[in-house]
């Protein structure tokens, strides 16, 4: 039975043989992903869901690793799922954005490398394995950034730095923990830490987080976020920002709820019966999220205000998961699938606008639904996912969420989070407004064609996907329950059944809401269309405009400027002005200086003094160990 | 253990000390490259000194059959020699090849100030 | 209750909103009138206006969006309105408010301006925009006293169903939460005001700055649409209050009653207070009503 | 075949070299096909010995002399180890060499290279300590010329650097064997760590402090190391690929075979730890702000050499293991490295980062190669860079270096920097318009295929090195057995 180990090479081996088949014939590239798209969503699709299935891989690694071991839980295969069909979708979507570009090849190689890394992530069973991936997944996406980018130097170099700095900060607590357990196995890390004494727990367990933290994009160090989903290749930052993220999430569960131990961490030192670790990542998770949402509001580019909408998200995610109480890692497994889904078909139908326009900022699109219908139906979708709101899936798993704060009495926390979430609604209209609605900034946008068809096979799933989680939010719910209860935690929903969803303090049923509104949107279409006299069509400019006839020059797509009333807002503003960055570029020089002072003064080009370093080490040595 | 050592070792290893002295003084402080090379040289002769010295017995003599009925017992302990001959040749191998160098770093630079040489640094 | 006499329930429970929405902003135009010595329009004013509208013969639209729009917001706060509970007791029109609480009748309420947003937004009308985008920054100041409230009240009563803090209320008025939570009733009557338009916070309408806001490019029975939806959103936000803070109403009298208090205290703030600016709505609602909700939340940690 | 032995590995490149000069009277190229040839004899008889070194040392018996008399050589599984990957390396830059008209003298450069790969295997093999130094002076003076054989001013200036520097450390290697031979009068490696506890204490500290500072400048340790960077920028990119591969592994051979196996001094060992950080962190932030290419490589190959000080320095068996493999991890990524720059640099006419903008898109595959290898040096999953750097950094953490873990990772992030930064400037810049493709011989290209073919192999199927690497790491860790080898009457005398 093809087990995990060899999923994972599927992928990885289908990108270096489309990288060299390529050369020969050019179609065997999409041929040969499709092909291990299919191969991989059948087996991940074929593995059963929670039972618990190991294999040992000796991959011929020298004898201080061990033989890399895989193995699939419910965790594993809830996000195994998760990877499958992002890759499906990103597939597609590259299928057709990534025809005709001229680094079709290494495309294909990389992109095929990243999904294969993923999968090894979620099923290795060691430390060192799970290491591997990682680094595998860093590198290979790193190439995916620079890829298209504008200033592919800053851009790559904040990522690498971030995302290399992340995992060493992981592989230190690695070696902490494989010196106390003497073996990578995640089973007898786990029993090493419990015996550890509390000051080594709470340093693995920082260690651990800032791994996570910089892959989940969470403040102060989400710095290499927005440049990097905003200028990596289009079709694949939906790909980057909707899963790549959720591997910061899913390390961030095994290694604090099944490694490190939620339990021994409140042992330490706890805020109401939350892990002091934990409340503090939680608070972080809400700031980005405030933070983020602000900053989203502002961006003129598409892509930069969605990769920020996607650190806000994902900031619930981690408020969610960090406090440790069964009923929010539940929300955070929810909304990552749901945020997986619409970052997928917002990232995705952007980048077929993008295709199609050859423009990214709001400021140059507008009006485009009379050109690009379905597109302007997937970003409505994605939309009103986003904001949460009720007749679709995004409105769930914020329920889920809200209900897990409520249960563990951390209103405070609840407060933060609905400040970044009703600010959420302005950067959703932005989007629509800004791409779709308002007037067309420039004439050429009237000629645009609808996006390649290929799009469609990732935009209609994913939009039906939104709708039947909305019509059917409890659908997911005995999956979820399964992977909590793999981390160790009795799962919290109290209803079964598909249609509704209740936990702690209350409970909707979405096939109702989904119902009343349907019936009643369809009730007042029909009494409006046929009941009343057709409606006169009104050309573009025949609107009201203060007694004045505006003319084809005058600048009317007002909304793109949406967000700037927040600079008046004296908190808002400021956080606004005040850029993280800074600090960041002042460490930057600072290292550079000392490089550069440090090789002017110890390799001055002299021969002599170099003759002279040599003596003096000598009389230093005689000196000082003579005794 | 030849711990045996007279008085004419002392005067030789004060030899040795001052050539040493010398020489790394005239390499570190000099600016001038073939000052520093004729200097490494007397370090050279000073360190092959020094191993003479080491196998040199008082009232030896040196270790060639050059008389007959010579028994190696009145000879100096021969390996030193050997080692210093093979020293010889070295340092001798070292300095042309450095002078020739230096004669090509003369083209280019036209100094021969070692301070001034620095084109590559940082 | 046979399921014949339900559905006439639930068909007549929009209707009930539409009527006595329009009585009331007939009566507001009034009152505002008296207050400003002047007699103002009819009582009945708002519903002849909107009949008006619907016998016009043809409205302008600007293309499918244009048209939905108002659909979605009737459809938005009718289904908004079907989730909160006109009459206590659980027999007569309840809607559907056993199915669904607290949170998800704030978000349904602001599903239906995002609706309506659309619309506007095809119309391209650039006052239309700058409506819209006014009312969603004031609404990240209203919402977080009214969800600090809403917070305190679910702690509280340890519910989140509508009806449950209804039930819980009953016996007496010093049984009502508004009295019970003080603070939290305060710190939700800010936003309430806000919500209902008072006037420091109609700032998306402002007739003098953005020609009535979102509904700038709308005519004919687009414009009616609009204006009923309006009464009906109005009734809603008197209802909820009412049953969150004041036990909920037996009968439609109590209600009326109930809700005309609730009333009067908007139009006081609207005639006195003029208009603020965007963000100094904000900053208002982040400031005071905010700082007494959390002591209020403060306070229900405590217990 | 009692007349093959392993001491053909030195007379036959000794041989050959002095024959060149005359061989160029017959064919102008045949001085260079001999080099190959003779270096091709070296890889395969180095291959042969190793399983059989493994099993048992050998010793060789020079001119008769039993030790620890007469000069011998001493056969261990380390000593082997490094012969073979001293040979292979020295072969795959010899086929580099074959189509590389750098410079016009063809003998006396193919006469230079056998004399520095012959000394290197010297050194390794031999088991006397002025034998070692002799073969160290070959070595060094072969060094010299080949780093200012282009008669450019770079390559004369690098060249009196290292020779200046060189000289201190022959006086010093010289007087620290005097010291010794005065107090043991042997020069046998095994006799001397046999009874190097029977000499005055403070004589011993000073021979042994004279011959760490001697070694340690061969090795490019920290204070010493300041020459490396102008010979990697001044010799020309094969040499300096040699230089990396192949004399500082001889350099550090001779460093962990005199500390560890004759003078066992802690102290020393404890130093090498900390030289070996400072080393890393030091040369890696100087590479930051490099604008030339081959310098930075030259730094990059210094950190990885710190990195294996650092592993040498903590002193257990596996950190042993880690160092050795990634003796042979550095040697192949760097000669990878230097080559590639060396075909680049000479097709753009350049090596500084302004040269070699967008050089990617012109020569995809040379880049390629660059790039893999970059990867491999930075120590990224899949390639045998990563393999060796997790297994000194585990046995680092099993004796608790924590913070100097944190070091290490914390200087290959900033590796990271500058080598994406390389990688960022050759493929995404736009194309030089003033470089015409043409294409490179295909023999030059030859030994970056099984380079590139090697890094990744080894990255993957590290398992099969582990015995001999385990076998070496052995022969250092306890001295008793090699003394007894080379002492004893058991030793295999051939």
């Amino acid at each position: 039975m093809i087990g995990p180990n060899n999923v994972i090479l599927i992928p990885i081996l289908a990108g270096i043989l489309a990288y060299f088949l390529g050369k020969v014939v050019k179609p065997a590239r999409e041929g040969l992903t499709l092909g291990s798209v299919i191969a991989v969503c059948y087996l991940v699709f074929r593995m059963p869901f929670d039972k618990v299935i190991s294999y040992s891989y000796s991959f011929k690694l020298p004898y201080a690793f061990g033989s890399l071991s895989f193995g699939t839980n419910a965790l594993t295969s809830f996000f195994a799922i998760l990877i499958a069909l992002s890759y499906l979708f990103i597939a597609f979507t590259a299928f057709a954005l990534v025809k005709d570009k001229d680094y079709h090849d290494t495309f294909y190689l990389f992109f095929n490398i990243v999904a294969g890394s993923l999968l090894g992530i979620v099923y290795s069973r060691d430390l060192m394995s799970f290491f591997i991936f990682w680094e595998m997944m860093t590198w290979s996406s790193y190439f995916l950034v620079i890829m298209n980018a504008k200033n592919p130097r800053k851009t790559g170099l904040t990522y690498i730095v971030f995302n290399v700095a992340g995992a060493y900060a992981m592989l230190t607590a690695m070696f902490f923990v494989y010196a106390a357990a003497g073996s990578m196995q995640f089973d007898k890390v786990a029993t090493a830490i419990a015996l550890m004494p509390n000051t080594k727990v709470l340093f693995v367990s920082i260690l651990f987080a800032i791994g996570f933290l910089v892959k989940m994009a969470t403040m102060p160090l989400h710095v290499w976020a927005p440049d990097a989903y905003t200028e990596s290749e289009d079709s694949f930052t939906g790909f980057f920002s909707g899963t790549l993220s959720k591997m910061g999430v899913y390390g961030f569960l095994l290694f604090f709820a099944t490694i490190v131990g939620f339990a021994n961490l409140k042992g330490i030192s706890s805020i109401k019966d939350t892990p002091t670790v934990g409340y503090v990542i939680a608070w972080l998770g809400v700031i980005t999220s405030i933070f983020a949402t602000f900053r989203a509001i502002v961006q003129d580019e598409v892509k930069r205000l969605l990769a920020y909408s996607s650190i806000a998200q994902v900031g619930y995610i981690v408020t969610a998961m960090s406090l440790g109480t069964a009923l929010g890692i539940a929300g955070g497994l929810y909304h990552a699938v749901m945020h997986t889904i619409m970052k997928l078909l917002l990232f995705i139908t952007v980048a077929g606008v993008i295709y199609r326009t050859g423009k990214d900022r709001f400021s140059e699109l507008g009006a485009l639904i009379t050109r690009m219908p379905l597109s302007f139906l997937a970003v409505l979708f994605g939309i009103i996912g986003l904001a949460g709101m009720p007749p679709f899936g995004g409105f769930a798993s914020k329920w889920v969420i809200y209900m897990s704060l409520l249960k563990s009495h951390n209103y405070f926390l609840l407060v933060a989070m609905i400040v970044s979430s009703t600010a959420a609604f302005l950067y959703c209209y932005k989007l629509i407004y800004g791409i779709f609605l308002g007037h067309p900034s420039s004439p050429d946008l009237m000629e645009v064609k609808e996006v390649p068809a290929f799009l469609w096979v990732a935009q209609v799933p994913l939009m039906l996907a939104l709708m039947v989680f909305g019509m059917l939010p409890g659908l997911l719910v005995p999956y979820i329950s399964k992977a909590v209860a793999a981390l160790g935690f009795n799962a919290a929903f109290n209803s079964t059944n598909m249609y509704t969803l209740s936990a702690a303090l209350g409970g909707f049923n979405g096939f109702t809401v989904i119902n009343v509104l349907g019936v009643i949107f369809v009730v007042v279409l029909i009494w409006y269309t046929l009941f009343f006299p057709k409606s006169k069509k009104l050309h573009r400019l025949d609107i009201y405009y203060a007694a004045e006839t505006p003319t084809e020059e005058t600048p009317l797509h007002y909304g793109y400027g949406i967000g700037a009333e927040l600079h008046r807002i004296p908190w808002v503003g400021a956080s606004l002005r005040r850029h993280i960055t800074t600090f960041y570029e002042k460490f930057a020089e600072q290292v550079n200086g000392i490089a550069s002072v440090l090789k002017d003064i110890l390799f001055n080009g002299d021969g002599q003094i170099y003759m002279l370093y040599a003596v003096l080490t000598l009389v230093a040595i005689i000196m000082f160990l003579g005794r | 253990m030849r711990e045996l050592l007279t008085n004419t070792h002392y005067i030789v290893l004060t030899g040795v000390l001052i050539l040493m002295v010398i020489g790394f003084f005239g390499a570190l402080t000099k600016k001038n490259l073939i000052k520093i090379l004729i200097s490494l040289g007397i370090v050279d002769t000073g360190v092959n000194l020094f191993f003479i010295v080491i196998g040199y017995l008082n009232g030896k003599t040196a270790p060639i059959f050059s008389k007959p009925g010579l028994t190696p017992q009145q000879m100096v302990d021969p390996v030193p020699q050997a080692l210093v001959l093979t020293a010889i040749v070295i340092g001798v191998a070292v300095l042309a090849l450095g002078l020739s160098i230096v004669i090509r770093v003369y083209e280019h630079y036209g100094t021969l100030n070692v301070s001034k040489i620095k084109k590559m640094r940082g | 209750m046979s399921t014949g006499m339900r559905i006439l329930d639930l068909i007549a429970y929009p209707f009930v909103a539409f009527i006595v929405g329009m009585l009331y902003m007939g009566i507001a135009r009034n009152i505002i009138g008296r207050i400003h010595r002047r007699w103002g329009p009819p009582v009945l004013q708002n519903l002849i206006d909107v009949f008006k509208l619907y016998r016009k013969r043809e409205a302008g639209s600007h293309g499918v969006m244009f048209h939905l729009g108002p659909m979605i917001m009737v459809t938005g706060v009718v289904t908004c309105l079907y989730f909160v509970p006109i009459l206590s007791g659980g027999k007569w029109l309840h809607g559907f408010s056993f199915e669904g609480d607290l949170i998800l009748v704030t978000y349904l309420m602001v599903l239906g301006a995002l609706g309506m947003a659309l619309g506007v937004g095809q119309g391209g009308v650039p006052f239309g925009v700058m409506g819209v985008t006014r009312g969603l920054t004031r609404l990240i100041g209203l919402e977080i006293p009214y969800f600090i409230a809403i917070i305190v009240l679910m702690a509280h009563y340890n519910t989140a169903s509508i009806n449950k803090i209804m039930e819980l209320q009953a016996g007496g008025i010093s049984n009502w939460a508004m009295f019970k939570l003080p603070l939290a009733f305060i710190a939700s009557l800010f936003s309430f005001w806000g919500m209902m338009g008072a006037s420091p916070f109609d700032i998306p309408g402002a007739p003098q700055e953005v020609a009535s806001g979102p509904a700038t490019e709308f005519g004919g029975k687009y414009l009616a649409l609009m204006m009923s939806t309006r009464g009906i959103f109005g009734f809603l936000k008197l209802t909820l209050w009412v049953d969150l803070f004041m036990g909920g109403a037996a009968n439609l009298l109590i209600l009326i009653a109930k809700t005309f208090v609730m009333f009067i205290s908007v139009l006081f703030v609207t005639s006195v207070y003029s208009r603020f600016k965007v963000e100094q709505a904000v900053d208002f609602m982040w400031k005071y009503p905010t700082l007494i909700g959390l002591i209020a939340l403060v306070i229900e940690m405590v217990r | 075949m009692s007349w093959f032995s392993p001491i053909l590995m030195i007379a036959v490149p000794l041989f050959i070299a002095f024959l060149i000069p005359l061989l160029g009277y017959i064919h102008k190229k045949a001085g260079l096909y001999a080099m190959s040839l003779t270096l091709l004899f070296n890889m395969l008889t180095g291959f042969y010995f190793l399983p059989k070194v493994m099993v048992k040392p050998i010793r060789v018996i020079v001119a008769g002399y039993k030790p620890p008399f007469g000069i011998n050589l001493a056969i261990t599984p380390f000593s082997i180890f490094l012969a073979c990957l001293i040979s292979t390396m020295g072969f795959l830059v010899s086929l580099y060499l074959l189509k590389d008209n750098t410079t016009e003298t063809q003998e006396k450069f193919a006469m230079l290279i056998l004399l520095v790969v012959m000394g290197s295997t010297g050194i390794v093999l031999t088991g006397d300590i002025f034998n070692m130094f002799v073969f160290l002076e070959i070595t060094s003076i072969s060094s010299y010329a080949l780093t200012a054989i282009k008669k450019d001013r770079k390559g004369s200036e690098a060249g009196i650097k290292f020779l200046l520097v060189g000289s201190i450390s022959s006086t010093l290697l010289l007087l620290g064997i005097a010291l010794i031979y005065n107090q043991l009068g042997t020069l046998n490696l095994a006799d001397i760590a046999n009874r190097f506890s029977q000499m005055n204490p403070k004589v011993a500290f000073l021979a042994v402090s004279f011959l760490f500072i001697g070694f340690g400048i061969e090795s490019e340790m920290f204070p010493l190391n300041a020459w490396a960077p102008d010979v990697y920028q001044g010799a020309p990119a094969p040499v300096a690929a040699l230089f990396s591969a192949v004399t500082v592994k001889a350099g550090l051979y001779a460093m962990v075979r005199f500390l560890f196996t004759v003078a066992a001094k802690s102290v020393f060992i404890k130093l090498l730890l900390v030289f070996g950080v400072l080393t890393v962190i030091v040369s890696e932030l100087s590479a930051l702000r490099q604008n030339d290419v081959k310098r930075m490589l030259g730094y990059s190959s210094l950190g990885q050499i710190g990195v294996i000080l650092f592993a040498v320095g903590i002193g257990t068996a596996d950190a042993m293991q880690g160092a050795i493999f990634h003796f042979v991890n550095h040697a192949v990524l760097k000669a990878t490295l230097f080559l590639s720059v060396g075909l680049l640099a000479k097709a753009a006419g350049g090596s500084t980062m302004e040269d070699l903008k967008g050089i990617g898109k012109k020569y995809p595959f040379v880049a390629g190669v660059f790039g893999i290898a970059a990867l491999g040096v930075m120590g990224f999953p899949p390639l045998n860079g990563f393999v060796s750097k997790m297994l000194i950094l585990m046995a680092a953490a099993k004796t608790e270096h924590i913070v100097l873990i944190m070091l290490i990772l914390a200087a290959s992030v900033i590796e990271g920097v500058y080598y994406f930064r390389v990688l960022q400037v050759m493929f995404k810049e736009p194309e030089p318009t003033r470089i015409e493709k043409k294409a490179f011989p295909v023999l030059s290209l030859v030994p970056l295929v099984v380079l590139v073919f090697a890094i990744i192999g080894i990255g993957l199927f590290s398992g099969y090195l582990m015995p001999y690497l385990k076998g070496a790491a052995m022969d250092v860790m306890n001295r008793s057995t090699y003394i007894a080898a080379m002492l004893g009457s058991n030793g295999g005398a051939l």
